[in-house]
């Protein structure tokens, strides 16, 4: 038995307590503080499933940043939320279907953790695990019907090996899988950024996946524009507004 | 919170240490968890705790708006230029492969890579950064009557 | 000898940490409840510290470790204090025996 | 790699720099100009690779030169083509036309941060179309969509209803953004992959395997329809799309009504189609039934809606209801004819809706109010605005030799020969009561007394009425010349039906 | 786009828009555009009888609409050179009317003139894009077009009795065509994959008896402009247009464009045989034969002058539905005839009816007592048309009510016969008093209250009005002794 | 084990259901937003869930690790690193339209808003300013 | 010279973070990090007597085990309390502290030990006095006695 | 068993019960008193954690959130304090 699952149960116990806590609260000042510890907690349970860069994205924004957000509004809007009649039904009809639907689809996933699940056995996580991705030939920039097989950098699998058969297996291999497993000095072996980069998370994030990291990147950008636009500065002194005309 | 002695003066103390610990997860950021975005997070949260003990007008007074702004471009900037420079050498966008400069040999190409993932996390950091200061300064401006 | 010390202050750690939790559940009001929060959890952070450094492999782990420890030193006592100092100017007046009694 | 190769990022690599860069614009008339620029460079390349794609067929472009789908691809076949053209082409003609709307209701000092969430929404809708991605499309969406709810919010400094129907916007639209991250969670879950052209694969492989529908895979399908209808305002969906359009400054409005809503649909097309393929069953009773039943939903209520509103704008919002409801109503019944007049819509609706709503700017900035009432006697006042609206108006009811009847052609064909009677009815009675609420406007435009607070008021300016004109020209001119779009439509609809092509 | 004859003629009208629109500010000029316009068209038009009658077929591609098969193309054939002699005839006289009538009513300057010629003439071009279409897609695309060209003339007066009428006039002629026209065009297109005019038609073996059935009912309703019920309240309505527009509607090409779109599709998209074989005009010809005689019955309730006109158009149409219904040879070459038949008769009768409004200011038929004493000429054409119309000889009208019933006849259906003989004696039960009231009847004296009405102090109508009346009213009676060559054309057009 | 195997998944519906209630019954504004930022983070728990293997490690292969070492997948990670991101901007401009709202309408609670914009109008509208009519003049 | 000592403080604190001594690359990064952050401080007007107590380095290191010490004597009480069946065991109160210490780092540190130790919280902190909330009797008799005090005095006056 | 584990749960148990004076307040002190330290138990939780697994980076996680706890905490006072952040 692992770890991961007493704490994870616990903690997840205490998640699910917090978020009913965080919108049963009539004070908004109490709610923001709750969803600050709920964002605690949330980055508690990825730290012990293992997404530390998640965790610790979490536990900034989460707690910190979007904290200080609420705070700012609530200065504005005040802390109390007007209370209202009791459970709204459509929206508690529409909650439940929502649920179900979703429960509904969990009856085909993989168990939790399921090292066999197509989440691991697919050939796209098991090659950026290994960073045996290897770069487009350059020939076959377009048409590339077949990109399963254009990886030229072709180490061992390491992960789920004997669980599936690869279908995208490599055409050919460098070397064989023993002498890499077998060689303590070619451990650190990594296929596509040498020792360089053993945070794989960042390796996804900023090379593999680099386009959509830009795009995160620019919507940073661009909340900071809204914001900037959105919340005008009221006592703005009018030379700005000279120099920018 | 200018005259509450305590806050202030462990504040004073711990916002070099914060600032110096974003850039230490923004550089580590292959190494370890954390990265561009954790880090700006936290330069930003230095910044943002020097507004709430000293006031807004000392933290713009030393990082001015105009400069938050810029780099708020900047950042996001600095990642297209990563982009643009693998297009330019030749290659696609974001290969940064071509920062190793026409050196071929694997390892060049391997610390290619990895200065290219630095630098875009670089622009990321830089843009989290400014971008957190100014939602602060935003909400903390709008907040005041 | 070095095995044990972890067996012995790690769950010390977590025993006083959970004491500090309690005394907050269980003091009557917010001025004593203070006392367990600024002071437990930094006893908590030592003892674990010291549990956990034999447990170390790599020395800027330990280092952090140490930092950790100290930021925790640094800033629970601070955000405590800060934490009183706010609910004294707010005008919240502390619960005392005599109150009770009187009542 | 030359630089055509590059084309399918260089299309929105650049007004992703170009909004960036426009923080640096200064104030007065330079961030109009530059976002001009920008929008018209990127029309540029999006006519040469539209060229590229209907000669040479689809393109790809691997990102970093990491090879799908570990890396994510670009991929830009004939309907992305037809999409990020008509995107680009109606971005330009609105950035022309925004000036004088946006210096009248934006701050002068705030111009070079609007113009600059104005390219990044063209970003997020031209990059949403290009990618091959599913998670990626998930991030420019939001892009796209945040921008856009800070734009329609900013029609605050008018008319505070705006603030409203920008949060209501911006809460539906996240929620639907969140079911469709749900979607692509499951699809995720089920196939370990992102790439759209490999779920597919991987979803056919399953299929086979399995011999039935995997309930992951189930949900996925219906998370993600219900996030795009979500993001595309289909009936019933719809209750953010009129506020919205009614209170955004008027610019933004026909950016919005002419792209936003019609690349939520091309979102549908490639998930429908692309993604889980037109032979994996899903659009099938019982479930092509309900998105049927929304459809006509759409054409009825938006319709009739429309015919009771107060504002050309809201008018015209829902009148944009009911028309989703026709490009909906063509996907769902998976004909050839149907999808090509689904896709038809998609760009003559554009056009028409487009220049619609650039007549809403002309008037709103001459009048001060889109409302029905302030609008009498302007067919003598404003002319060739009006007759820009009739024109439009036509083309909404489907009247031969406009755009309009061209798609509503090829849809009604297609439901007829593929025995779908009761919608082709609806479509028909839509178009019945479209008559009816832009034949209002008509008579009250025309007929109607002038209002004596707006007695004085002349024509528009050419700088707006050019950009009016060139969308309503454009939406006559596919009227007549369609065999060109017909053929391309057609040919996109057999890709998408997996019909060769 | 080919530049041929057909092509011309088409564009003729088109390009008297433009000119008129450009010498819109000297009234005198853009008459003059007009009527050289009209006279120009209808020698273009006639130019094309010999050849036409002689078998060929000009023809003119437009444009290639919406890819191979939904072409916009032009072939001219009889039954639509009758419509197009007809309608570009008629014009040239109308114009002439019009000038008189506005003139005289309204001054050369008034508000809307130009706008009103300029719709005008793109009603007469669309009117000619029916005639000339080769395919149903084009004779619906200026179906559509005439609908929306002729809406400014019916709302000409601009007040609101005229939105009214306009309303109910595109609210009835655009649904019927969107509803029903426009499916039964791409239903037939689905399947058939054609939708060229085909001698013959082009459904045959394509579509089962119901499906004709169906069909039948969808083009025939669909075709609001026959004012078939219970569609035909647009028709009365639209009275309140002037009366040179009530003649475009009633006689040129409104109506006409109705019934001659639903000979056409009879001819060349149903197929008169399969028609037959299948029955498909059944109940289509019932609800012909029940608006004939309601329309008879309706019309001689009423009192407005031009709305008893109206409703007797409904009833005259509706012998042409019913021809087209019946589908045999001798019934469409009556329908065909009575086109013009009705045309030039329906033209002198309204041109009667505006010449009294424009003289005497006068439009109920009970205060049209003795007119025809102070109006001799007037009312005796109006006595032409009403005998044409009621189809006694020697006038047109005859020809083509005998053709028509020996149509029904030929469909052994007793039923239509009887229908045609009742509503011919209804026809002139409602028609003939009139000239007997303004010829012998008593002139109104003031009414009690009465300076309004003063006994007019008026004689015959204008010049520029009388000559129209006169001459369509000869028309009335030429056709009756030279039918010959409208003959010809509406027998050919039946095989 | 079977229960042990989808747990995960339960609780990540059941905190969807949650915030999804919030955002679509409460009229407070804010709730809806903190409604919405539980709901999302849902989403984000399923996505981890799904890079988690038994007996696995965090995704960092430093020089020591054992090269048959079981990695959690770092896809769903970086996945959920840009959508929170995501979410963090979409709050902070949701939070600044609030603000908005409560300057001009001095209350948040959506209901309230919804029947203040109704009586307006319901009431005659004020005369609106023609700016191009100013343009005209001046 | 306190930017400077504040820079070698940062890069000691980097070298502990980064541990990766043998690469070139991060150490120049943190050479360039932590002087750009010296900086930025000194125009965030954060360095200085406040910030950066240099001189009492050394007394505070032999004050530190000192602290410590008391800090596990004092918890033992109050884990005592805390687990005592009922709540007689504590007897709040709240008490006004003269103190002389002036510098701010000083009164800070002072304010921190007290709110350390167990059983009592500093709750104002103003020029002259304290005002101290202790859980017993006992712990504010502590206080009184004024032990901490004077080994921050004794610091304070040695950074002077 | 391990240590580790034990410390760990221990530690869990007292951030629940922490929770509960959180949500239950009375006041809105006792509430930031409760949010405090719980991000105070949860750093020493990250600590444990990170040896639970031998996985070093959990210390950089307790690092920022010891770091943003006490940021978080001023934000809160200032707001509770002064109704405002910026000044
Ligand atoms: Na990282
Ligand atoms: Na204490």
């Amino acid at each position: 038995m692992d770890s991961v699952f007493p704490v994870d149960l616990l903690l997840l116990a205490l998640v699910v307590v917090i978020g009913v806590a965080t919108i049963r609260a009539r004070d908004l000042l109490a709610s923001t503080l709750l969803l600050g510890v709920y964002s605690l907690l949330m980055a508690l349970v990825w730290t012990n499933m293992f997404a530390m860069d998640v965790a610790f994205t979490e536990a900034a924004v989460g707690a910190g940043i979007s904290t200080v957000l609420l705070l700012g509004t609530l200065i504005v809007v005040g802390r109390e939320e007007r209370p209202s009649r009791g459970p709204h039904g459509a929206a508690l009809l529409v909650t439940i279907l929502t649920g179900a639907a979703l429960l509904y689809g969990t009856t085909d996933m993989p168990a939790f953790g399921d090292p066999n699940a197509p989440v691991h056995t697919d050939a796209v996580g098991r090659k950026y695990i290994a960073q045996e991705v290897g770069k487009v030939h350059p020939v076959a920039h377009h048409h590339d019907d077949t990109h399963h097989d254009e990886a030229h950098h072709d180490g061992a699998d390491h992960s789920a090996d004997d669980h599936e058969p690869d279908t995208s297996a490599p055409a050919e291999h460098h070397g064989g899988s023993s002498e890499i497993h077998g060689d303590p000095a070619q451990d650190a072996h990594h296929g596509d950024y040498g020792t360089h980069v053993p945070n794989l998370v960042t390796a996804v994030l900023a090379a593999y996946r680099g386009y959509d990291t830009m795009f995160e990147t620019a919507v940073i950008f661009t909340a900071g524009v809204c914001l900037i636009v959105l919340l005008r500065d009221r006592r703005s002194p009018p030379k700005e507004t000279e120099a920018a005309a | 919170m200018r005259d509450q002695v305590v806050p202030r003066v462990i504040a004073r103390m711990l916002i070099p240490y914060m600032l110096v610990y974003g850039f230490y997860v923004a550089s580590h950021g292959e190494l370890g968890p954390g990265g561009g975005f954790q880090a700006g997070v936290i330069l930003a949260a230095a910044l943002i705790l020097h507004s709430l003990v000293h006031g807004l007008e000392e933290t713009q007074r030393g990082v001015p708006r105009r400069w938050v702004d810029r780099t708020m471009a900047f950042g996001v900037l600095l990642y297209i230029g990563v982009g643009i420079h693998g297009l330019l050498a030749g290659n696609a966008f974001l290969d940064y492969s071509s920062l190793a400069l026409g050196a071929t040999d694997p390892e060049s190409i391997h610390g290619a890579e990895a200065m290219g993932m630095t630098l875009v996390e670089t622009g990321v950091t830089l843009t989290v950064a400014a971008v957190m200061v100014t939602l602060f300064d935003k909400f903390a401006t709008a907040a005041r009557r | 000898m070095i095995d044990t010390i972890p067996w012995i202050l790690l769950p010390l750690g977590g025993f006083i940490a959970l004491t500090a939790a309690i005394g907050v559940l269980r003091f009557p009001d917010f001025y004593s409840r203070l006392h367990p929060a600024g002071t437990g959890d930094t006893l908590a952070q030592l003892l674990v510290l010291l549990g956990l450094l034999p447990l170390v492999t790599a020395w800027e782990d330990g280092a952090k470790l140490v930092m950790v420890t100290v930021l925790l030193f640094v800033t629970t006592p601070t955000a405590t204090h800060a934490i009183s100092q706010a609910a004294h100017l707010e005008g919240l007046r502390p619960w005392t025996r005599k109150e009770e009694s009187d009542g | 790699m030359s630089f055509a190769d590059h084309l399918p990022l260089l299309v929105l690599l650049v007004p992703l720099l170009g909004g960036v860069l426009s923080v640096f614009t200064g104030g007065g008339r330079v961030p109009w100009l530059w976002a001009c620029s920008v929008t018209l460079l990127t029309f540029l390349g999006a006519l040469e690779l539209f060229s590229i794609v209907t000669t040479a067929g689809t393109r790809t472009y691997a990102l970093g030169d990491w090879p799908a789908p570990w890396g994510i691809e670009l991929v830009v076949d004939t309907l992305s083509a037809i999409v990020i053209t008509l995107v680009s082409g109606i971005a330009t003609v609105v950035t022309f036309f925004a000036r004088r709307n946006v210096e009248k209701d934006i701050p002068a000092d705030r111009l070079n941060f609007f113009y600059s969430l104005w390219l990044l929404a063209i970003t997020g809708l031209l990059g949403i179309t290009a990618t091959g991605d599913a998670f990626n499309l998930y991030v420019l969406l939001e892009i796209s969509s945040l921008t856009i709810y800070a734009l329609v919010a900013m029609g605050k400094e008018t008319d505070r209803r705006a603030l409203p129907a920008a949060i209501n916007y911006l809460v539906m639209g996240s929620i639907g953004a969140s079911f469709l991250l749900i979607g692509v969670g499951y699809l995720y879950m089920a196939t370990g992959t992102l790439n759209m052209a490999d779920l597919h694969e991987t979803l056919t492989l399953m299929r086979e395997a399995e011999g039935g529908f995997n309930r992951t895979v189930l949900t996925s399908f219906a998370f993600i329809t219900v996030g795009l209808g979500l993001k595309m305002a289909l009936f019933p969906l719809h209750t953010w799309m009129p506020n919205a359009y009614t209170y955004a400054p008027a610019a933004v409005s026909a950016l919005l009504a002419a792209t936003a809503t019609k690349v939520g649909i091309y979102m549908a097309f490639r998930f429908t189609f692309t993604v889980f393929g037109s032979d994996f069953g899903f659009l099938q009773p019982p479930n092509s039934t309900v998105l049927m039943a929304c459809a006509c939903g759409a054409v009825l209520f938006g319709s009739y809606v429309a015919i009771r509103q107060r504002s050309l704008a809201r008018l015209l919002a829902y009148s944009s209801v009911a028309q989703i409801g026709y490009i909906v109503l063509g996907l769902s019944v998976l004909q050839t004819d149907a999808v090509t007049g689904s896709i038809l819509h998609i760009v003559n609706h554009a056009l028409m809706k487009g220049g619609l709503f650039l007549v809403v700017g002309v008037v709103a900035w001459r009048l001060g109010s889109s409302d029905l009432s302030a609008l009498g006697g302007l067919g003598r006042r404003m002319p060739l605005t009006s007759a820009a609206f009739v024109v439009g108006g036509l083309g909404l009811i489907g009247v031969p030799g406009t755009a309009g009847f061209v798609s509503k052609w090829y849809l009604l064909s297609g439901l007829l020969s593929s025995g779908h009677w009761p919608l082709a009815v609806t479509v028909l009675i839509g178009s019945v009561l479209a008559g009816i609420y832009v034949w209002r406007v008509v008579e009250i435009i025309y007929f109607r007394p002038p209002d004596p607070r707006h007695a004085e008021v002349s024509e528009g300016p050419v700088t707006m009425l050019l950009p009016v004109w060139i969308l309503i020209g454009l939406s006559l001119w596919f009227g007549v010349h369609s065999a060109g779009p017909v053929a391309l439509a057609g040919e996109a609809a057999r890709t998408l039906l997996g019909q060769g092509g | 786009m080919e530049l041929t004859l057909p092509t011309i003629a088409l564009l003729t009208p088109l390009f008297g828009a433009i000119l008129i629109a450009l010498t819109g500010r000297r009234p005198d000029l853009r008459e003059g555009v007009t009527l050289l316009t009209a006279v120009g068209l209808f020698l273009i038009i006639a130019s094309m009888w010999g050849p036409v009658a002689g078998g060929e077929r000009p023809s003119a591609h437009l444009v290639e609409l919406m890819g191979p098969g939904l072409t916009l193309a032009l072939e001219v054939e009889p039954l639509g050179l009758i419509y197009a002699l007809v309608a570009s005839f008629l014009w040239i006289f109308n114009s002439v009317y019009s000038i008189g009538y506005m003139r005289t009513l309204y001054g050369a300057r008034s508000e809307g003139q130009t706008r009103y010629y300029i719709c005008f003439a793109a009603a007469i071009f669309a009117a000619l894009g029916i005639a000339f279409s080769a395919n149903l897609l084009t004779l619906f695309l200026f179906y559509e077009v005439l609908t929306f060209s002729t809406y400014p003339l019916v709302t000409h007066a601009r007040n609101e009795a005229a939105f009214r009428s306009g309303r109910i006039y595109l609210g009835i002629l655009v649904s019927t065509s969107t509803l029903f026209l426009l499916t039964a065009t791409i239903w037939t297109w689905v399947l058939t994959g054609t939708l060229d005019f085909t001698e013959g038609g082009i459904l045959a073996g394509k579509a089962s008896a119901g499906t004709m059935v169906a069909l039948t009912c969808l083009f025939f309703f669909g075709t609001g402009k026959t004012a078939l019920m219970p569609f035909h309240l647009w028709l009365p309505n639209a009275m309140v247009a002037p009366t040179p527009v009530s003649a475009l509607l009633h006689a040129v090409a409104v109506v006409k464009a109705g019934v001659f779109t639903v000979l056409k599709i009879a001819v060349a998209i149903l197929g008169l045989e399969t028609m037959r074989q299948t029955g498909a005009g059944d109940v289509v010809a019932w609800f012909a034969a029940f608006t004939i005689i309601v329309a008879s019955l309706l019309a001689m309730s009423q009192d407005n002058l031009k709305a008893r006109l109206a409703y007797s158009t409904i009833g005259q149409l509706s012998y042409i539905v019913l021809a087209a219904a019946i589908a045999t040879k001798s019934s469409i070459t009556g329908g065909a005839m009575h086109i013009a038949m009705h045309a030039f008769g329906k033209i002198t009768l309204f041109f009667c009816a505006g010449a009294i409004y424009a003289t005497a200011h006068k439009t109920k038929i009970s205060e049209l007592g003795g007119i025809g004493r102070r109006m001799p000429i007037t009312m005796l054409c109006f006595l032409v048309g009403a005998l044409s119309t009621i189809g006694l000889p020697p006038f047109g009208g005859a020809w083509s009510k005998w053709f028509l019933v020996q149509g029904t006849i030929e469909a052994h259906d007793i039923a239509f016969l009887v229908v045609l003989l009742v509503s011919s004696l209804l026809n002139i039960a409602y028609l003939l008093p009139i000239p007997l009231v303004a010829f012998f009847g008593r002139e109104p004296q003031a009414a009690a209250d009465g300076e309004e009405h003063p006994p007019a102090e008026h004689g015959e109508a204008p010049l520029l009005c009388r000559i129209p009346i006169i001459v369509t009213a000869i028309g009335c009676l030429l056709l009756f002794f030279w039918p010959r060559f409208l003959h010809d054309l509406a027998a050919l057009a039946a095989n | 084990m079977e229960l042990l195997g989808t747990y995960n998944y339960w609780v990540y519906v059941v905190i969807m259901m949650i915030g999804f209630y919030a955002v679509i019954a409460r009229h407070n504004l804010v709730k809806k937003v903190i409604g919405l930022g539980i709901f999302q983070t849902g989403i984000f728990l399923l996505y981890i869930s799904m890079g988690v293997v038994r007996g696995g490690s965090a995704p960092v292969r430093g020089p020591g690790t054992p090269p048959d070492t079981l990695f959690a997948n770092p896809l769903p990670h970086v996945l959920i690193l840009t959508a929170i991101v995501v979410s963090l901007s979409t709050m902070a401009v949701a939070l600044a339209i609030i603000v908005n709202i409560q300057r001009r309408y001095g209350t948040i609670e959506a209901d309230e808003i919804h029947r203040m914009d109704r009586e307006e109008a319901e009431a005659p509208a004020p005369s609106p300013v023609s700016a191009g009519a100013e343009e005209v003049a001046g | 010279m306190r930017a400077f000592a504040l820079f070698l403080a940062l890069f000691t604190f980097w070298v502990c973070l980064s541990g990766q001594t043998d690469s070139t690359f991060l150490m120049g990064i943190g050479l360039a990090c932590c002087g750009f952050t010296a900086w930025l401080c000194t125009r965030l007007e954060i360095v200085g007597d406040e910030g950066q107590p240099t001189r009492g380095l050394l007394s505070f290191l032999v004050y530190i085990p000192w602290l410590v010490w008391q800090v596990v004597l004092a918890n033992i009480d109050v884990v005592r309390r805390v687990w005592s069946p009922t709540s007689t065991s504590i007897d709040p109160r709240l008490f006004e502290l003269e103190t002389e210490l002036r510098h701010p780092v000083a009164r800070t540190l002072y304010a921190n030990s007290i709110t350390l130790t167990p059983g009592t919280v500093t709750v104002r902190c103003e020029e002259g006095h304290f005002i101290v909330h202790a859980l017993t009797e006992g712990a504010e008799r502590a206080l009184l006695g004024g032990d901490m005090e004077q080994r921050i005095r004794q610091m304070e006056e040695a950074s002077r | 068993m391990n240590p580790v584990l034990i410390a760990s749960v221990l530690v869990l148990i007292g951030l629940a019960l922490v929770l509960i004076r959180t949500l239950r307040g009375p006041g809105v002190f006792d509430r930031i008193l409760g949010v405090n330290m719980i991000g105070t138990k949860a750093v020493i939780l990250l600590c444990l954690l990170g040896f639970l697994e031998d996985r070093g980076g959990f210390l950089d996680i307790a690092l920022l959130y010891a770091l943003i706890n006490f940021v978080g905490t001023i934000a809160i006072l200032k707001f509770v304090e002064f109704r405002r952040l910026g000044a």
